[in-house]
């Protein structure tokens, strides 16, 4: 037995298990516990696939800082009593989501052949840690989405604030 | 020169309310109106240039149970212009009376304390609730006859003793007793909820110093409403005074303000000997006022440490506390118990101060500058401390009077009221102080003023150490009054005093007819004792009024809009004694 | 003479500021305690004498030749033995306490005329400790000793009768009689919490 | 085989953290106790075996004995996954922190550490603030008021610190040039290569923001116990509650003093003056101090307010933090 | 290389059930007497006013958890800038200054934006 | 690499679809947003496993900005949900669009 | 109590260090009512520092074991005593200091509650009013000792108050 493989299915199991349970969790404060639950497996796979700083972000990132917005804004809202499924749509939508779920499997293994290869080889990143890697292609060749990325925070900053701003004027 | 309106003004006021009534009692004017007028004459009072009561003092009730009618209303008024205080009288025709709370804020708990206690209604009060009792409770306390013991109907035996008779005046039969619901019913009468949260603070809380009630209804942590539910210490104090002789009161008063017995101690014993017309001996006097202001100083420590442990500074605590403790030390070694010492009596003090007792105390004020440094160091310009309490509670002028706020509360505002100032009793006439005075106002101010206060009175306490020095061996209780018990030696020797003796524990003080009114600088502000005597060894209608009942009031409304933790701050600044508030 | 003082409200300079000149004054003082000695008292090992003023349980004094004038006048009528409590049930206790109900006093008639007390119980529990009853003995009977240690588990131990208080009436002046009126007599132990004094 | 090996090597060794830091958090209460008692002029627990040597253990049994009460309106689940969620990410700091380099005994090396990531301070700091999780949900999921206004605070305080928290690694880090804790402390020589003689900015951001985050004095509002009684951990009781203190106060403490080491005050590195063990005995002796600071802090100061508190880590320690990256980076520069 | 998230993971295994069976045996161990009154939620012994806290609405916590995001999100991309900035510095250096500051600069507009519109105070 | 990266990407799917999924049948705004982070999250995980497969780091950079993406969707959709149950005090997704058409 | 079973011996052990453990490990709720408050908290304070034998106050009812009465309870807070006491986890004991809280006191009134154990059962009464630090802390040893002996399942036996202790310091 391998650990890598382990490890990609015991965190994969984890991952798509809470992940339906955030999805047919009635209560959505469990549901946001497991979307902590899944995100952390997916960081864990992030490891497992050698992308740490990623992982280490997607802790920081989203299991925390995004996660945590959530569950203030929830915490703030009253505790949700309607049900939750509706059993209409979810009939639906199974067919539907099995074949979106042949369509994406189909595209992401055969489309792939068709890119080359990069150059951040295992040799490579053995030099370099997979840190500096990522650093040096994000303050180097994607500069440009970089700081664009700057700008969209700014937006979404402002939009938040103006559409929180309200509350603000009115207290 | 008097403290109480003089005559002059008071015949003008004759002649203005021509159907007005005048009593006096050695220096106490009283004036007696009937309840038609009642609302113009008080108004006149506070509103006219050349009276100006604008202060308001207390109110109360008392009961003459069986003539009719039977209520009589007291208002005590003080012109702070004047610095004369005034009694008005109103026998109550029926069982209501308009109500003063447009004229004084300060008369909405005292009204409601006066239907809770005697049943009286009040037309125009904007919420008459009981304030000690509970919801639901079925009977007026106050009256005269009611019980002092209560009505027992309740059956309620010991829970871990249920053979054996537990003691010899064991009842298992008991008064009622409130079930939750009724809590629940005088908590949901008190507030109407309006925004997010009602939060209930206290009773049983560590903060609230003691078993005050708040209930703040609040958006996410600003009060926005606020309302004080007390009687959690109602022990009816004034019901059981009226069955007990003047002496046997002094214990009791004791218990109402824990922190600062000897202050209240003093105080009732003060109105007692005006009553009774005692004049103590000088070392009494002297004894009196060293061991009022080493109690100041002890009920100011225990402000601060609590205060200091409320807002986080949990070292604080503890060294105030050691200096309570050199404090107790000398408490207990002059008066044999820490906190609830007894020591007075009518005419004097107990015991002749013990051996080594000067010594200390030097010892003690020598040594407590420097602590009362390091408390400075600790608080006064700590950041974190002046965020916290600057303009947390601001009091105007306008609020002291309409509330009648007083001792430490007044003085932040700038109001220079401290009656060891305006009336001063024992030696305060003769000693140097400076009285410390606020400028805004805050929970800072009142900070700085306290430990001002506490250097003041150990300057104070200098001085009675110097006198007393030289007062080596003078008499310390007056026995040759016809009131004042003898002491023991003089019992085991004399025949006379030991018939002196059995007479006045037997019979009491038989005290003339009259009533006085006599308030002390408790550190809490001003402690005053209503005594009406109809020539018994009993009072009749002991009221007292209690600067902490009356500081509580402004809470409500100082703390509108802030926080709960700005409410902490404003709580150990007032620093209530539920003792005292309660009863 | 009373002057008033308008006191002023301290402020932190910039300087103060930055340097956290005042968190630094406040550790220093913490810092010193740090190092200053405990002024503990380990109460089950070590003990505070309460002073000889103390008010703690009640007992009685036993008639021992120490008696004031007025046990010749009022113990005339009783039948008190050597030793024994010098009560000679005049109800003057009760009558001063604020608490009478926590009086049990019964004396009975002798065949000879005189009176025994029988019965002299104290709930300790309804008592205020105020000392009015010893003020209001006139035989110098009934006093207040130093003993504290009351706890029980039960109401009823709380009750104290008469012979627990000859007894203890009888230990603690044995013990404590002789004593000076001093504020307190245990120096060591005190000198913890004050430090040296200078005693006149 | 071998892998199993590795793992049970790796258990082992985790068990031994665990259990260690257990024990050290027990010592570390009665240390607090015996501190604060003599900052206040009093000995602290002392009957309890020798000088209250017993005193963790005994506090240890009862409250492991205790009645575990649920009250009736809570979220059960959420009830007790919130004391893990308190304890468990704060425990996992310590995986990721070193504590000396690698050495050798008996032929055998021995790593005195979990494991040495590359992201090892990214890792720590975003486990820090997963236990902001335990005191929201602790305070939610008690539905009663103290305990939800106390968990919120605390939230609104970690929120404010972690941002400042991170801002400030931010200096030191670009000092060392890797997340990599045993990087961090190879980057530092000597005792004048210490980062607090370059980061002095930083260094009280992460001293506000440790205190902060441990709920220690200025900033103890979630459990300000005038305020709130016991704050988010009001309706806790037996083990369930004991977990919340142990995480937040001890282990928290200890963990990011560690790391505070760490970053300021070059680890276990010092004089060879304890032969062999010396890295184990600066590192520990270094923590020891800060941890001994905090406690000193935690005893003297008042509290804040906590608007005050959140409203100094955005408009004071933010911008601090930001500039001290400004001025690191600038001088990085300079110097080439 | 990923064998020191192996540990993590094991570390992580170990510490929640350590944690869990802290919490079970507790629950084993202690005893058991349940009572209507002792599930009534604590708030000093009096009566509740409101039945449950879970209908409050706290909108100032809406813009903490805003302002986390967003500056979490920046300091996700300072800390990769911050390790190879010495690096960088050396070849690049005026590049990687002012590209950090200039991402910095556009974020801190945000940030003083929202300091003018009061989001950071709390009340 | 043991795990082929296939399995990755199929894992991807699987997210992506149960997200999906819960779109279409949650009523809850805020569980509608919940679902959408789910997808987010399986194209961060797509993007690592091209990365591994393409030896290459570009794919992680995306990553970064997917974050940047979900935090400002998070932030904008959440201030939507507060300012939608200011007026309406629900957050129920049919009734605020039964209220608008 | 001749013959035990090898698993009564260890329960017994078992017993035995678990009350050590409780019995050294008191934690009071933090409750004043009245002026024994205040000599309470002179107990908790340097003087005399309950610390030392492991007693510390806490606020929350849920994380304490013994319930100190320290003053007037009147009829009003009865209710509120009463469920306070309820919402302690067992094992929890009551100490009722001061006259007021064990007997009402002096203070026969139509307010307060004559004897706390009319609403909960109490362990130890301590008399005084306020009993000095001392005298509480002899009452918190009484419980202690109370604690210890409840695993024999012996009876109490009462202390009585009749002697008094030398008043000279004990040596250790
Ligand atoms: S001390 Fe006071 S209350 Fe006690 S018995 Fe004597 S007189 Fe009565
Ligand atoms: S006053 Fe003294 S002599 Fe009289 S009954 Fe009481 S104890 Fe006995
Ligand atoms: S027993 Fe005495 S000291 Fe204690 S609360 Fe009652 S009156 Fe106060």
């Amino acid at each position: 037995m391998d650990l890598n493989l382990i490890a990609f299915w015991s965190l994969s199991t984890i991952a798509v298990l809470s992940a339906l349970g955030v999805v047919f969790f009635r209560n959505i404060i469990y549901a946001v516990l497991s979307l902590i639950s899944t995100l952390i497996a997916i960081s864990g796979l992030f490891f497992n696939l050698g992308a740490e700083l990623i992982g280490a972000l997607q802790i920081l990132i989203y299991a925390v800082a995004i996660v945590v917005f959530y569950v203030l804004v929830i915490s703030t809202v009253p505790k949700y009593e309607g049900e939750a499924i509706d059993l209409k749509y979810s009939l639906l939508s199974t067919p539907f989501a099995f074949i979106l779920f042949m369509e994406l499997a189909y595209v992401s293994v055969y489309g792939l052949w068709v890119s080359g290869t990069g150059v951040f080889g295992p040799a490579m990143l053995n030099q370099v840690s997979n840190v500096k890697a990522v650093a040096t292609m994000l303050f180097t060749k994607y500069l440009f989405p970089f700081e664009v990325a700057s700008v969209i925070l700014l937006v979404a900053m402002i939009g938040a604030i103006v559409l929180g701003k309200k509350d603000i004027v009115e207290d | 020169m008097s403290y109480w309106i003089d005559q002059g003004k008071v015949d003008a006021l004759k002649y203005t309310f021509p159907y007005l009534k005048v009593y006096k009692y050695k220096d106490v004017v009283s004036v007696e109106i009937d309840t038609k007028h009642l609302k113009d004459f008080l108004t006149f009072l506070k509103e006219d240039p050349a009276y100006s009561f604008r202060m308001f003092i207390d109110f109360t009730v008392v009961d003459h149970y069986p003539s009719t009618p039977r209520f009589e209303a007291v208002y005590i008024l003080f012109s702070p212009h004047y610095k004369q205080r005034i009694i008005v009288k109103s026998w109550i025709e029926g069982d209501s009376l308009p109500t003063a709370t447009d004229l004084w804020k300060g008369a909405k708990w005292a009204e409601r304390e006066a239907w809770d206690m005697f049943g009286i209604k009040f037309d125009g009060h904007e919420n008459l609730v009981r304030i000690f009792l509970w919801e639901g409770y079925p009977y007026f306390p106050l009256r005269k006859d009611f019980p002092k013991e209560g009505i027992k109907e309740v059956y309620l035996p010991s829970l871990n003793e249920r053979e054996n008779i537990p003691s010899h005046d064991y009842d298992p039969y008991h008064t009622p007793i409130p079930t939750l619901e009724d809590l629940e019913k005088t908590q949901k009468r008190r507030i109407d909820k309006k925004n997010q949260i009602v939060l209930n603070w206290g009773p049983l809380h560590p903060g609230t110093h003691g078993t005050i009630w708040f209930m703040f209804d609040m958006e996410g942590e600003t009060i926005k409403e606020c309302d004080i539910i007390l009687g959690q210490l109602h022990r009816g104090i004034e019901k059981l005074a009226e069955d007990l002789t003047y002496t046997q009161v002094i214990p009791y008063t004791d218990r109402m303000d824990y922190i600062s017995a000897i202050c209240s101690n003093v105080t009732y014993v003060n109105a007692v000997e005006k009553l009774l017309g005692v004049d103590p001996p000088e070392k009494a006097k002297w004894i009196r006022t060293m061991l009022c202001e080493l109690q100041r100083i002890n009920s100011h420590l225990l402000w601060l440490g609590t205060t200091a442990l409320d807002l986080g500074a949990l070292t604080m605590f503890l060294y105030t506390f050691r200096e309570r403790e050199k404090l107790m030390d000398i408490i207990e070694g002059i008066a044999g118990i820490r906190l609830n010492s007894s020591f007075m009596r009518i005419g004097g003090v107990r015991y002749d101060l013990p051996e080594g007792a000067i010594d200390i105390v030097e010892k003690f004020i020598e040594d407590f500058p420097s602590r009362v440094r390091d408390y400075e160091d600790l608080l006064t310009k700590n950041r974190i401390w002046m965020k916290r309490n600057r303009e947390v509670g601001i009091v105007s002028e306008e609020d002291v009077y309409q509330y009648g706020l007083t001792g430490v509360m007044a003085r932040s505002a700038g109001v220079p009221y401290d009656i060891r100032y305006i009336q001063p009793t024992d030696a305060y006439a003769e000693v140097d102080f400076e009285i410390p005075l606020g400028t805004i106002g805050d929970a800072y101010d009142r900070y700085l003023i306290r430990i001002e206060e506490m250097k003041q009175s150990v300057k104070i306490v200098h001085q009675c150490v110097d006198r007393l020095k030289r007062m080596k061996n003078d008499r310390y209780v007056a026995t040759d009054n016809p009131y004042v018990l003898p002491t023991l030696q003089e019992t085991y020797l004399s025949i006379e005093s030991m018939v002196k003796d059995f007479n006045l524990r037997i019979y009491g003080e038989q005290a003339p007819l009259g009533e006085v009114y006599l308030s002390g600088e408790n550190p809490r502000g001003e402690l005053g004792f209503y005594i009406v005597s109809k020539g018994e060894g009993k009072p009749y209608r002991l009221r007292i009024r209690s600067g902490a009942f009356y500081n509580l009031q402004a809470f409500p409304e100082l703390i509108r809009g802030k926080t709960v933790a700005d409410a902490v701050a404003l709580l150990g600044s007032i620093d209530p004694v539920v003792g005292e508030t309660d009863r | 003479m009373v002057k008033l003082k308008f006191l002023d409200r301290p402020k932190l300079s910039i300087w103060e500021r930055i340097i956290f000149l005042d968190f630094i004054k406040g550790l220093r003082v913490t810092f010193k305690n740090l190092i200053r000695k405990t002024i503990t008292t380990k109460y089950p090992y070590e003990k505070l004498t309460p002073p000889k003023r103390f008010r703690g349980v009640h007992a009685h004094r036993v008639k021992d030749g120490n008696e004031p004038l007025s046990f010749s006048v009022l113990g005339k009528f009783m039948e008190i033995g050597y030793d024994e409590s010098r009560c000679v049930a005049c109800y003057m206790c009760q009558q001063a306490c604020p608490m009478p109900t926590l009086f049990k006093i019964e004396a009975v008639q002798l065949p000879d005329g005189k009176k025994r007390v029988t019965k002299f119980e104290m709930n300790l529990l309804n008592c205020l400790y105020c000392g009015l009853c010893v003020d209001a003995c006139p035989v110098d009977c009934l006093i207040m000793t130093d003993v504290y240690e009351s706890a029980s588990y039960n109401r009823e131990n709380c009750v104290i009768k008469m012979d627990d208080m000859s007894d203890r009436g009888r230990d603690f002046d044995r013990r404590r009689l002789k004593e000076k009126d001093r504020i307190w007599i245990d120096n060591e132990e005190r000198t913890k919490l004050w430090g040296q004094i200078r005693w006149t | 085989m071998e892998i199993l090996g590795t793992v049970i090597g790796v258990a082992v060794k985790s068990l031994i953290f665990i259990v260690g830091m257990f024990l050290a958090s027990a010592y570390l209460t009665l240390i607090e106790r015996k501190f604060a008692g003599h900052v206040q002029q009093r000995p602290g627990p002392l009957h309890v075996g020798f000088h209250g040597i017993l005193q963790p253990i005994a506090d240890a049994l009862k409250v492991l004995t205790k009645e575990d009460i649920v009250p009736a309106n809570v979220d059960r689940v959420l009830f007790y996954m919130a004391s893990l969620l308190a304890f468990v990410p704060v425990i996992m700091i310590l995986a990721v922190i070193p504590f000396g380099e690698p050495f050798t005994v008996f032929g055998l090396e021995i790593k005195p550490y979990i494991t040495d990531l590359n992201v090892g301070l990214i890792l720590a700091l975003a486990f820090g603030s997963i236990s902001i999780y335990g005191v929201i949900f602790a305070g939610w999921a008690s539905n009663s008021k103290y305990p939800m206004i106390g968990g919120l605070r605390k939230a609104a305080v970690l929120i404010g610190y972690e941002v400042a928290l991170g801002f400030a690694m931010v200096g030191p880090l670009m000092m060392a040039g890797s997340f990599s804790l045993r990087e961090i402390v190879a980057a530092q020589d000597g005792f004048f290569g210490a980062f607090i003689w370059y980061q002095p900015i930083a260094f009280i951001v992460i001293l506000f923001a440790i205190l902060a985050e441990t709920g220690r004095t200025p900033f103890d509002v979630q459990e300000a116990e005038a305020e709130l009684v016991s704050g988010y951990n009001t309706e806790y009781s037996g083990m369930k509650f004991g977990l919340f203190p142990l995480a937040e106060w001890y282990i928290g403490t200890f963990v990011l003093s560690a790391i505070a080491v760490i970053l300021f005050f070059g680890g276990w590195k010092g004089p060879e003056i304890f032969g062999p063990l010396s890295p184990f005995v600066w590192f520990f002796l270094k923590v020891g101090m800060m941890f001994m600071f905090f406690l000193w802090v935690h005893w003297t100061l008042p509290r804040y307010r906590v608007d005050q508190i959140t409203e100094i880590a955005w408009k004071v320690m933010l911008p601090l933090s930001l500039l001290n990256i400004f001025i690191t980076a600038f001088i990085i520069l300079i110097k080439g | 290389m990923a064998t020191g998230y192996f540990s993590l993971a094991i570390f992580f295994v170990l510490a929640f059930t350590i944690g869990a069976i802290l919490l079970v045996v507790n629950r084993l161990l202690a005893p058991k007497a349940p009572d209507p009154y002792k599930e009534y939620p604590y708030e000093c012994g009096v009566p509740l006013y409101d039945k449950t806290t879970w209908t409050t609405i706290d909108q100032k916590y809406y813009l903490l958890g805003l302002l986390l995001v967003l500056f979490d999100l920046e300091s996700a991309f300072v800390f990769p800038w911050a390790v190879i900035f010495k690096e960088v510095a050396q070849v690049a250096a005026g590049f990687i200054f002012t590209e950090m500051f200039l991402f910095l600069f556009i974020l801190i507009l945000g940030y003083l934006y929202a300091w003018k519109k009061g989001a950071l105070r709390w009340q | 690499m043991s795990v082929s990266y296939e399995y990755y990407l199929v894992l991807s799917g699987l997210l992506m679809v149960i997200g999906l999924i819960g779109i279409i049948i949650r009523k809850n705004i805020i569980a509608l947003l919940i679902s959408t982070e789910l997808m987010l999250n399986s194209v961060n995980i797509a993007f690592v496993a091209f990365d591994i497969k393409l030896q290459d780091v570009a794919g992680q950079v995306f990553v970064f900005f997917i974050l940047t993406i979900a935090a400002a969707e998070a932030a904008i959709g959440l201030g939507l949900i507060m300012a939608i149950y200011r007026m309406k005090r629900d957050v129920d997704v049919t009734k605020i669009s039964e209220l608008k058409g | 109590m001749a013959v035990k079973t090898n698993s009564g011996i260890i329960l017994a052990t078992v017993e035995e260090v678990l009350s050590w453990g409780r019995k050294n490990s008191l934690w009071p709720v933090s409750v004043g009512l009245a002026c024994c408050a205040i000599e309470m908290m002179h107990t908790a304070a340097s003087r005399f520092d309950t610390d030392r034998l492991g007693i510390i106050f806490r606020g929350s009812p849920r994380q304490s074991d013994v319930l100190i009465v320290a003053g007037t309870v009147v009829n009003k807070v009865a209710p509120m005593l009463k469920l306070i006491y309820d919402q302690m986890p067992e094992p929890k004991w009551v100490i009722s200091m001061g006259g007021c809280a064990s007997a009402g006191g002096p203070f026969p009134t139509y307010a307060t509650l004559q004897g706390v154990d009319r609403i909960i059962p109490v362990d130890v009464y301590i008399p005084g009013c306020p009993p000095t630090p001392q005298a509480l802390l002899w009452g918190i040893l009484q419980l202690q000792k109370k604690i210890k002996e409840k695993k024999e399942g012996k009876e109490f036996k009462e202390i009585p108050i009749r002697v008094p202790t030398e008043s000279k310091p004990i040596q250790k």
